[in-house]
Order: C-alpha cells, then structure tokens, then sequence
C-alpha cells in the first residue's frame, strides 16, 4: 500500500516499525492517524508507523489477522463478525462514536424516516450488517442493490436510494444541484464504534506497541478535530487527489457537526472511548440477529487495558 | 478396441488424479504454511458450507444461471453475426472492427451505469455485461476463422459463381467453424464470470438473497471465506457445464472432417 | 449467341507480383465446340492460362475475352477441375458432387438423379456417403471430374483431370468425356501431361514452352468426332502422336 | 496499384466515416432522450475532461500501462507454454484441462483477496489479476492450433522419426500461429481491463495516482462522469495499442504463407 | 545386416474401421536392392500398402516386418514420397527439403549442400525462396521428390511421384532416380499408373486387383541395372511393356 511515514529525523531510540491498514483511500475520516503521523506523536511514543491507504479490497482484518499488518481500521460490527468465523481480533480504540454511515435520498421521494424505506430498492453493501438489523429488527423489506461506489445513478433517479457517508457523497450530489436528504443510521440505533484494532496474538506479544498506538492516536484524533489540521489534510490531498480542500472542510464540517469523533460528552463519550456496556448490547443485538457463527463474549473483542486511563475514567463516570 | 477404452478411462482417471493430487496438495499446503482457514479454507470445509448454504446457493446459482445463459446465447449468436459481416465485406470490417474493440475495451464498470440506466436494474443489464465480457472473444475467432478458409475452395465457389451469401453459407461458415467453437469455449468459460459481475453491478437482492455474485460479496464481507469458495465452486460447476455444451457441439459439428477430431488409422 | 471465337487471347502477358513473366505474348482464338489441349513441361504456365481464361487470376498484359466479355463476366458458363481435387472436406462425397447445382439453385430431385448418374460415370456410386479424407488421391479427382460434369457447362476447363488415374480407368473415362460431349457439347480447354491423351481428346493441341511460358506449337487433330477407342490403334493416331511428341520433345524444360 | 492505394484509403477513411456517424449519432441521442452529462456525457466534455486531468491520467495510465503489458506479457507466455504442454500428450491435457478451466471460472473476487494476501496490494496482485484474466483465451486457442495440425504433416514428421519436442517445435507451434495470434489478439483486448479491474480490486494508488482503476473510482464517486469516460478512453488508447501490436505480429508471422493474409492473385 | 527379406508381408488383410476390406491376404517378401513397383486400379490399396509397410497405418490381421522388426521400429531407414505433395506451407521450398535433414541432426554445410543438389536434380534451383503456394502442381511434387532423395534413405516409398509430371521431366526423373540408386541403393517401393515407368524401374512388379485389394500377378523385370534411357526402345523391353499392359487390364476395375 501507499507507505505515509514521517520524514526521519536524527540518531533517537530505535523505532518500532508498524504498519496500519486502513479500510478506504485517505480521507478526512482517517484524519487523526495522519495528523499522529504529520506530527511526530507516534515518533514520540517510538513507533515508525506506516499507514496503508485501503481501497474496495483492503481487506483489513484478513491482515491483520494473518499479521501481514499489524493494526487495522473499521468498525466494532465487522470485529464481531469476525469473532464470530474464529477470527481473533481486538479492539483497542474508537476513532468516531457515531458512525458516519447514513442513507442518501432525494427529499423529492417522500422519505423522512426508516419505516419509509419499506418496499423500495436500496444501493448497498452487500451482507452489511445494519442492512440485517434493518431487514430482521425493523422489518423492512427491501430489495438491495449492490454498492458500485458511484452516484450517477442517484442523480439520474429521483427515487434511488443508497447507502453513503454522511461526510461524503451529499457534498457531491447537492453540488450537483440535488436535494438530498440522510438518514445517519445511528438515529436508527444502529451503533457501532468505528475502531482500531490488532489481532490477540501481537497484543499479547506487544502490549506496549498496542498501547503506544492507541495513545498516539487519540493525541492525533484530539488534535485533528481541535487544532491545526493543514499539515494533515495537505498529506491526505497528496495520497488522494480526489481530496481538494473544499471537500476535506465540507467533510471535517460535518465530523464536527454531528461529533462524530468526540460523540455526547453530555453521554460521558469522548475521544477513543469504547464503552463496554455499549459494546455488549452490540453483541447481544448482533446474535439475536444471527449474524455471529458462534458465539462471541466481549473479552474475545475487547480488552479495556490498553486505552489511556482518562478515556477509560470517562466511560466508567458515566 | 483395447485402445480406445483404454484411453477412455484414462480420460476419467487422469484428471481424478490430478484432483485427488491438487487436494493433497491443498492441505500440507494449509498445514505447511498455516494458512488459517477465513484466508484459504480446506475442500472439506468449502463442501460444508456448501451443504449449510445450499438453499441460498441453489436460488443465487438459478438467478445467476439466467443471466448466464442469456447472456452466453446472445453473445455467441450477436458474436456471430457480427463477424459474419465483418467477413462479408472489407468495407464492413474496417468500419466496424475498430467499433466493436471499443466497445470490447471500455471497461464494464463504465459501462454498468448506463446500462442500468436504459434496461434498469436486473436481468437485462446482467445480460447485457454478460454479453459484453463473452461476445468479443466469439468474434475474434470466428472473423479469423472466415478470412482463413482455403483460397482453393474459394476459387471452386467463384467457379460456381456463388453469391456472397451462399459462399458464407456453405463456405465460411462451416469453414470457420473450428474457430468458431474454440471462440464459443471461450465465451462459455466467461459467461459465468460475466453474470457473476452483471450481478455485482447490476444485480439486486430481496432478503439478502441475491445472485451469485451478490453472494460472494455478501459472504466476502462476512468473512464466511468457506462459503465465498461455495460461490466459487458454483461458478466453476456452471462453467463446466457451459464448456460441456460446447465440447458435445464441437464433437457433433467435426467429428467426421476435421483433424482436431479425425483419428488417424 | 454470335459466330466469333469463344475465347479470344492477344499478346497476353503475366507475371505474379514484381516477379519475372510467367506467359509471354500468348494469341489465342478458340471456336464454339473446340476442344483444345495444352501440353508442356511442368511449371510452364498450363495452369496460369487455364485461370486465367476462367478470369481467377487477372492479365498483366493483353487482353481475354469470353464470348466477347471480360472472363469474370462469362463465368456462369464455365466451370473448371482443378489440379488437386479441391474438395470441400466436410461434405460427403455425392454433396460434395451436388453443391453447383445447389449453388445455382437446381430442383432437388434433379440434384439427386444428377449426382447418381456422375458418380456412376466415374465409379463412384458406392462411395457417395464417404468423406473426402477417406478416399484414395484417385477417387478424389474422380469427384472434382464428377462435379464438373454434373454442371454441364458451356466451356469445361480441365486441368490434368486424369493424371492420378490407372490407364484403363483413364481411357474409359477419355471415352466418356467423349460421349458426353457429344450429347451435351461443350467447349473444351484441357490441360494434360499425356501426349496421346491430348491427340486422342482435342481438336487442336497447343504446345507451351517455358521460361517464360509461350506457344511453340499448335498442331491441329483432323480426326471426326465421335471418336472410338479403335481410333487409338490407327496409323493416322499413331503418326500424330509422334509428330506431337516430338514437338514437346523440342521444348526447353523449365 | 491503383486498387492498393484505393483500398489502404478505405481502410482509414472507413473506420473515420463509422466514427463520425457515431458521435453524430451520439449527440442526438443526448438531445432527444435529454440523457444527463452525469450519466452520459457528450464527446466534447469527454476530450475536455481528459484534456483538464490530463497530467492525472498520464501518470495513472503509466501505472496501468504497466499492469497490463507485465500481465499480458505472462498469461501469453504461460498460455502458450501451457498450450505446448497440453498439446505435447492427450495425458497431460486430461490431466491438467479441468484445472485450468477451474482457474478461468474462478470469479475474480473470489481470487482478489487471495492475491492481495499472498503478493501484497499492488502491481503484483495487479499483473497476476490481469494474468487470470487473459490467459484462458491464449490456451483454448493455441491448444486448438495444436490439435487442428495436418493430419498430413503429421505423417510426414513421423516419417522423418521427429522427436516429439521436434514435431512441437517444427510442426505444432508454427501451425497454430493463426490460432495463437487470435488468442494474443483477444488476450490484448483483456489485458487493458485485466488491469483496470486488478486496480481497483487489488491497486494501492502509489504516490497519490493510482491507476486507471483507482481513477476510475475516484471520478465516479465524485460525479466527475466525462473524467470517468475520459478513463475509458485511456483503456482503449492502451487496448488499440496492444491490439495493433498483435496485429503487426500476425502480419509478420503469416503474411507470407498463411490464407487470412496471402492476397490472391 | 542379415540375408532375409528386408520386407516381409503375410496374410495381410485391412479394413479400416469397420469398413469393407481394403486389402485382403497379401503376402510379398522382397529383398535388399529390390525395386518394387505397384500397378492396380484407382481405390484399390497401392496406398494403403505403402503406409502399411512404412508403419502409418496398422495391419487388421496379418502381419509385416520390415528388417524382421515392426515397421514403427524401422521407419528411421525409410522415407515416403506421399501421392499429394504434402509440404509445410510456412517453409520455403529449400526449407521444405532441408527438414528432414534438420530434424534428424545434420549440420547445416553438409544440409546445404545436399539441398541444394537435389534441387538441382529436380530443376528447381531457381524455385529455391518459393513458398510452396507458389508453387505450379508439378513443381510441388518434385520438391517432395528432391526432399525424399536428400535423405538418401534405405528403403524408399515412392506414391506415384511423378503423375504430374510432363513426359519429359518424368523420363529425366526417371534415369535420375535410377542413377541415384546405383551411388547410393535403396529398396524401392513404387506406385505408379504408368506401366512403362513401372517396367523401366522395377526389378518386380506387383500387379494389384481391387475390391478387395489383392494380387493378381507379379512380373519379374529381367533388364539388369544400370538401365538406359535406350532400354525404352529395344523390343525385350516392348513385350514386356506389353504382358504387363495386359495383366493389368485383366483386373477388374474398382
Ligand atoms: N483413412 C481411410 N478411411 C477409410 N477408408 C480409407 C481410408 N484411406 C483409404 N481408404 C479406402 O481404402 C481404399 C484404398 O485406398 P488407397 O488410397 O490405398 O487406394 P490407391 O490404390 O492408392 O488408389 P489411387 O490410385 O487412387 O491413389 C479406398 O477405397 C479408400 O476409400
Ligand atoms: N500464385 C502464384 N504466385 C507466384 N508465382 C506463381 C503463382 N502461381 C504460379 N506461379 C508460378 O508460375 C509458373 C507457372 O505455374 P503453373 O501452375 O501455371 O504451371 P503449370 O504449367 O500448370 O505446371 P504443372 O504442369 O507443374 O502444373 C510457375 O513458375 C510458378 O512458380
Ligand atoms: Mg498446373
Ligand atoms: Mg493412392
């Protein structure tokens, strides 16, 4: 993948050299792993860290399962999925509370909430699993279309739907002209955590790397939502030239809008929390649906040790 | 006598035991290298999730099979004609041939959207890829095999003073009907693979059960790699049968005249 | 139809490509119900004049004509066996025999009667359900011949029809070309390595010498058709064949 | 002489007249049914398109361009040599046939992620995608060529107490040359898409251009649709060049023996 | 080498597939430095006998040996000229010739050399860089005959070498072969439909029947080798021209 490392600087303590796969081409969404990258957190905490700009197969948890990577980028239903196979990973950290992820209509199309998507044709990913809770939890039928990562088919149908991140695609759409409406799933109660996560044998081989990273990174994701994102955003515009500046405000717009990263401190969430309460109801609602082969307890996916004590303290406040 | 049912079984046994070599091969090599199962399952596992799945695989194979078949029919019978009328004229094939690598060229994910646009989502547009991935091969083939019959035969039908169309009737077809059916072989091979990815693009899924295509995706994502492999050994089963279809055509049709088939004596 | 040759051939000239002349200065005038032989040593251009009076290869120089057209323009009255049988491998024999006629778009039961009675002239009948790779080179040729005659045309080009044949079977089908022409006449151009094939067929015979090819001689048959195979026996026959013979015998080979 | 020169003219003026027509043709399909530019864009926005992202096409053409050529180059030579091998004995084509067509019906995504795995992301999973992709029409038709020899010949090399490597060397690979090059001809059409598709399956946008895949996606989710054809007109800049490759090789193997080219005279 | 036969052939029959027979209980013994011609009708078996004995094709009952082994086993001492021309169409003439020296090994001088000698023989000096699609009827079959002499083989099946040929080449190809045996002998199978090439070759000629192929007669050849062109006219050779004729003419025609 594309290799993003900071520029080396002199003689210092040798670093620890990781790798992390990301699950989409950079952009904003990946924001604080590169601004931890951009400026020397990961340096800091003696990590030579490489970033791997996903794509459509990036396949993130097969790597770092393998341990062909040792850190991957997604989100806790995939973890849970995954334990569900037998694939040991673990969760480390949470760079967003909510997730971005909503459905994309035309306000044209009458739609103004979930229950309205009864009967209609939906473009998405194919096997997700928030496509299941909404098929299994709140029986909707709907026929799926498989995600072709376009939008010129919403833009020529007015009643097209389709699966998209709220930071995204309705830039592109209303800058056609388009009045387009979302939905963010999580308004629906469809909750995961989208997470950094390493496989359980390099945690227990490396704790001190994992806990390093987790560190670096929440410093990262604090300051890319805080403060001077320019030195970042030039990176990320540089790996995906798709990222023009406009587009990278728009979406760190939204991230701030709807506090995607930092969630409701007024909930007790904060930057890189995973609340286990949270998580085992995502556990519990992930089995009543029978997306899990076998069964997964939360210490299979979760182990709260290696997130900062402040994070930690804040869960635990609440 | 002896010979030919020798050969015969050997036709059966040999590729038996290449297959019952290849699995050996498949496990020491999952063994050897620990290659974990969600990366590149053992046959027996890929069986099981076969077995598990077989009531979603059957209704995706069915959906699939339609595009398939559709699609492989109507890019050997468009393929056809179109190199029958390349072969017909110089003019024709000058003006069209570069047309036709165009289309063969420009990829299918370009073209998925505007197919879905005019024939809307399903089957017509998985046709209409399937048509698109299968038919350039047919006509490769068989526009070669039309300018490569025999310049002797062909004096022997302007001594007849064959129309155009009867030399292609009775000249250029049957002529560049080795050709042609390697072309079609071809084309069988993809049909599968292009309804597979009609699927993907242009496919849709009720309850999420959708075509073979839609599947892979679906098992991809849930790492059900097992089962992904089950979508593959249905396609390669379609496969086969497609080829099947074309290898007892290609035995009718040169049996009795041309040296791919004539046993020496 | 007008009295004026049949075929007319004047100062004509070919050559393949930028290669050197293959016939130079051929003249030429053939009547209606000719028949006239071409002999010369191999590679002298037999064959090349022969196609190129059925206009399958075009004049470099000079000019051809068919009852006063361009050869191409004639060719519905022509038909022509060629040197290696030209079959076409995946018809049977007696549909390899029928496809002119198909071709032309004669009745099916006038395609099958045909078929049967000119498989039976070159003995043939019972291989009609073989394949052409199942034959010997012999019964190959007899096919192509079978074809032709079967098309009765008004001008039969016959390019060494008969030289992978037996002696008797040759005789006997010479005989039958013979006998078929004087039912249905037909003009003659016949390409043949044997001298007495040549005396015992034509009406003229036409000596080609080589490098390039030319005529050297043209030696007229006074014999009346029909014609037997006593004829064979007689002085006269066996004079004109010397006389031929010793006119290809003075020819440079190639 | 005069007929050559006439015919080389229709041979470019042809081809020019069909595409004129086409984009005539073109605009007033966009004009009646008002199809958007977003789904169909008119050739002007396209060449403004390619014209505007020209120095990001370029280099992601590069980047293609190598994909394709390294994997063209493979499955043409492995094909061909997989071809020898089969036609070399009916064994080894028993044996190993089945196999191939297995690997040739295996859905790509079903394989992406293998290679993406074994060889990292990237040109080698790209060149071995685009290798998947193209090789099966190099075997069907080169294996075709080797059983469709002479039966005639064949006679004469037994003849001549030839070796098998002989009669493969001498006979079989010169005969199936015309097979051999329709298959390449085929195989150079595939290439150019074997590596689009092996881009965006398995491609890693280096250096912040990743190939015409990753473009591809890249201008279709951003709604850049003439950016997005202008890539498939990339594609098909890269397939006429590869096609025009093979053809210039079929001219030089064949032009002097072969029926498809010998003019006759 | 030992004393017995070098071709041995016994109650050989052969049908092919479930066909009629084609040939029907043939026995023949010929020895070393014979020169065996095969006179019969079109369709009856001289081919098939010929690819019998060179191992192309398998007996049905009965048995051949050549040098006492299964002909398969000795096909490294025997070459065919096939009875059509039978040459690689992507070589050129001289290319054609050189192939059977290439594929059993010799160095490219001593290929040169022989090529370009035999096609000296056969007049195709000049023919040399032709493809063989260039080739007139007759010019093909000499360079299938110049690439059988260049190998210069033990045992040498000839499938009627020279029908295309004009009298005169064919006479000269005649003397030449004869010629080249007595520098370098060869046992000679030889098809032909002309009785006097059969005569002034052989030292025996079979004479075969069809439907099923079989023997009708075997005539010894008397005149000792060297043989002259002038053996043509002298009346021993006249007769025998003629007993031959007529044993041929008593088999019924296929
Ligand atoms: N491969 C084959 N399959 C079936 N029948 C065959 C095959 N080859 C030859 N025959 C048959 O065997 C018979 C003898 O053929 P062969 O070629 O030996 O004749 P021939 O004596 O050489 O005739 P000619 O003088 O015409 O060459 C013919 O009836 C022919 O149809
Ligand atoms: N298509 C061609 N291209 C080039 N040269 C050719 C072509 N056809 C024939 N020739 C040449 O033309 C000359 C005459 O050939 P042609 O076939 O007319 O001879 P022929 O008199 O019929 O000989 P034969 O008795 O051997 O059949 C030969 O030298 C031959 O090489
Ligand atoms: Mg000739
Ligand atoms: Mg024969």
């Amino acid at each position: 993948g594309e290799k993003a490392s900071a520029p080396s600087a002199g003689a210092a303590p040798p670093l620890t050299k990781i790798t992390v796969q990301t699950d989409w081409y950079a952009q904003p969404e990946h924001g604080g792993f590169y601004q931890a990258l951009v400026k020397g957190y990961y340096r800091e905490v003696g990590l030579d860290v490489t970033i791997n700009q996903g794509g459509p197969n990036a396949i993130p948890r097969q790597k770092v399962a393998t341990g062909a990577v040792e850190f991957g980028v997604g989100r806790t239903d995939e973890l849970l999925v995954a334990a569900g196979q037998g694939v040991p990973l673990v969760a480390l950290g949470a760079l967003m509370q909510r997730d971005p992820q909503a459905i994309l209509f035309h306000k044209e199309s009458g739609i103004r909430d979930f229950k309205d998507l009864d009967g209609r044709g939906l473009m998405a990913e194919p096997g997700a699993v928030w496509l299941k809770i909404l098929e299994k939890k709140m029986g909707l039928k709907m026929s799926t279309l498989p995600l072709d990562y376009g939008l010129s088919r919403f833009l020529a149908d007015k009643k097209f739907v389709q699966q998209c991140f709220i930071t995204n695609e309705p830039f592109y759409v209303r800058q056609q002209g388009a009045d387009a409406g979302t939905l963010l799933l999580s308004d629906a109660g469809i909750r995961p955590y989208r997470i950094w996560y390493t496989s359980r044998s390099f945690l227990t081989k490396n704790p001190a790397v994992a806990r390093a990273f987790t560190a670096a990174s929440i410093r990262g994701w604090r300051d890319y939502i805080e403060g001077d994102r320019k030195e970042a955003d030039a990176l990320i515009g540089s790996l995906n030239p798709k990222m023009v500046p406009e587009f990278i405000a728009y979406s760190v717009g939204v991230m701030r809008e709807f506090k995607l990263v930092e969630g409701d401190p007024s909930k007790g969430e904060r930057i890189g929390q995973i609340d286990p309460v949270r998580l085992a109801n995502e556990i519990t609602e992930l089995t009543a649906i029978g997306v899990l082969g076998r069964p997964v307890k939360l210490a299979d996916v979760w182990d709260e040790t290696f997130l900062p004590e402040d994070v930690r303290a804040a869960a635990a406040r609440k | 006598m002896s010979t030919t049912s020798q050969s015969r079984l050997a036709a059966c046994l040999l590729p038996a035991l290449t297959a019952v070599a290849l699995i050996v091969l498949w496990y020491a090599f999952k063994a050897v290298f620990r290659v974990p199962s969600f990366v590149f399952p053992a046959p027996h596992e890929i069986l099981a999730a076969a077995w598990d799945e077989r009531a979603v695989l059957w209704s995706a194979a069915l959906v699939t099979v339609r595009g398939a078949l559709l699609g492989f029919t109507s890019a050997v019978t468009v393929g056809f004609l179109m190199a029958m009328a390349l072969g017909f004229s110089p003019r024709i094939k000058a003006s069209f041939y570069p047309l036709i690598l165009v289309l063969q060229m420009m990829p299918v994910t370009i073209l998925a959207p505007i197919f879905v646009l005019w024939l809307g989502q399903g089957l017509p547009s998985i046709v209409a890829i399937t048509f698109v991935i299968g038919f350039f091969p047919v006509v490769a083939n068989t526009t070669m095999g039309f300018i490569s019959v025999d310049r002797n035969l062909r004096e022997l039908f302007v001594m007849c003073s064959a129309t155009r169309a009867q030399e292609v009737r009775y000249l250029r077809i049957p002529g560049a009907m080795p050709y042609f059916l390697t072309g079609m072989k071809i084309a069988g091979t993809l049909a599968p693979i292009g309804a597979i990815v009609g699927d993907f693009l242009a496919g849709s899924a009720q309850g999420g059960v959708g075509g073979i295509g839609y599947m892979t995706i679906s098992y991809f994502s849930q790492l059900k790699t097992p089962a992904l492999f089950a979508t593959g050994l249905v396609a390669c089963v379609m496969g086969f049968l497609f080829v099947g279809g074309v290898n007892w055509l290609h035995w009718r049709l040169l049996h009795s005249w041309h040296d791919s088939m004539v046993k020496k004596e | 139809m007008n009295a004026g040759p049949i075929v007319k051939v004047s100062a004509l000239k070919k050559r393949f490509g930028s290669g050197p002349l293959v016939l130079d200065g051929i003249d030429l005038e053939v009547n209606r119900g000719e028949f006239v032989s071409f002999i010369g040593p191999s590679g002298c251009g037999k064959s090349t004049l022969l196609r190129l009076i059925a206009g399958l290869t075009s004049a470099s120089e000079g000019s051809i004509t068919v009852e006063e057209v361009a050869p191409e323009k004639a060719r519905k009255r022509m038909f022509f066996v060629f040197q290696d049988a030209n079959l076409i491998p995946w018809r049977r024999v007696a549909e390899n025999v029928e496809l002119p006629l198909l071709l032309r778009g004669d009745d099916p039961v006038h395609r099958r009667e045909c078929v049967a009675r000119m498989l039976e002239v070159v003995g043939l009948a019972g291989a009609a359900e073989k394949y052409p790779w199942q034959l010997s080179g012999g019964m190959k040729m007899r096919v192509s011949i079978a074809r032709a005659l079967s098309v009765a045309p008004d001008i039969l080009l016959l390019d060494e029809p008969f030289g992978a044949l037996d002696e008797m079977t040759r005789d006997r089908l010479n005989e039958d070309l013979l006998a078929i022409r004087s039912r249905d006449p037909f003009t003659g151009f016949f390409v043949t390595h044997s001298v007495a094939e040549a005396v015992f067929l034509s009406s003229r015979i036409v000596v080609l010498g080589a490098n390039p090819g030319r005529v050297t001689a043209v030696i007229d048959v006074p014999f009346a058709y029909p014609r037997q195979a006593e004829l064979r026996e007689s002085p006269a026959f066996l004079r004109l064949l010397a006389t031929t013979a010793q006119a290809l015998r003075a020819v440079r080979p190639a």
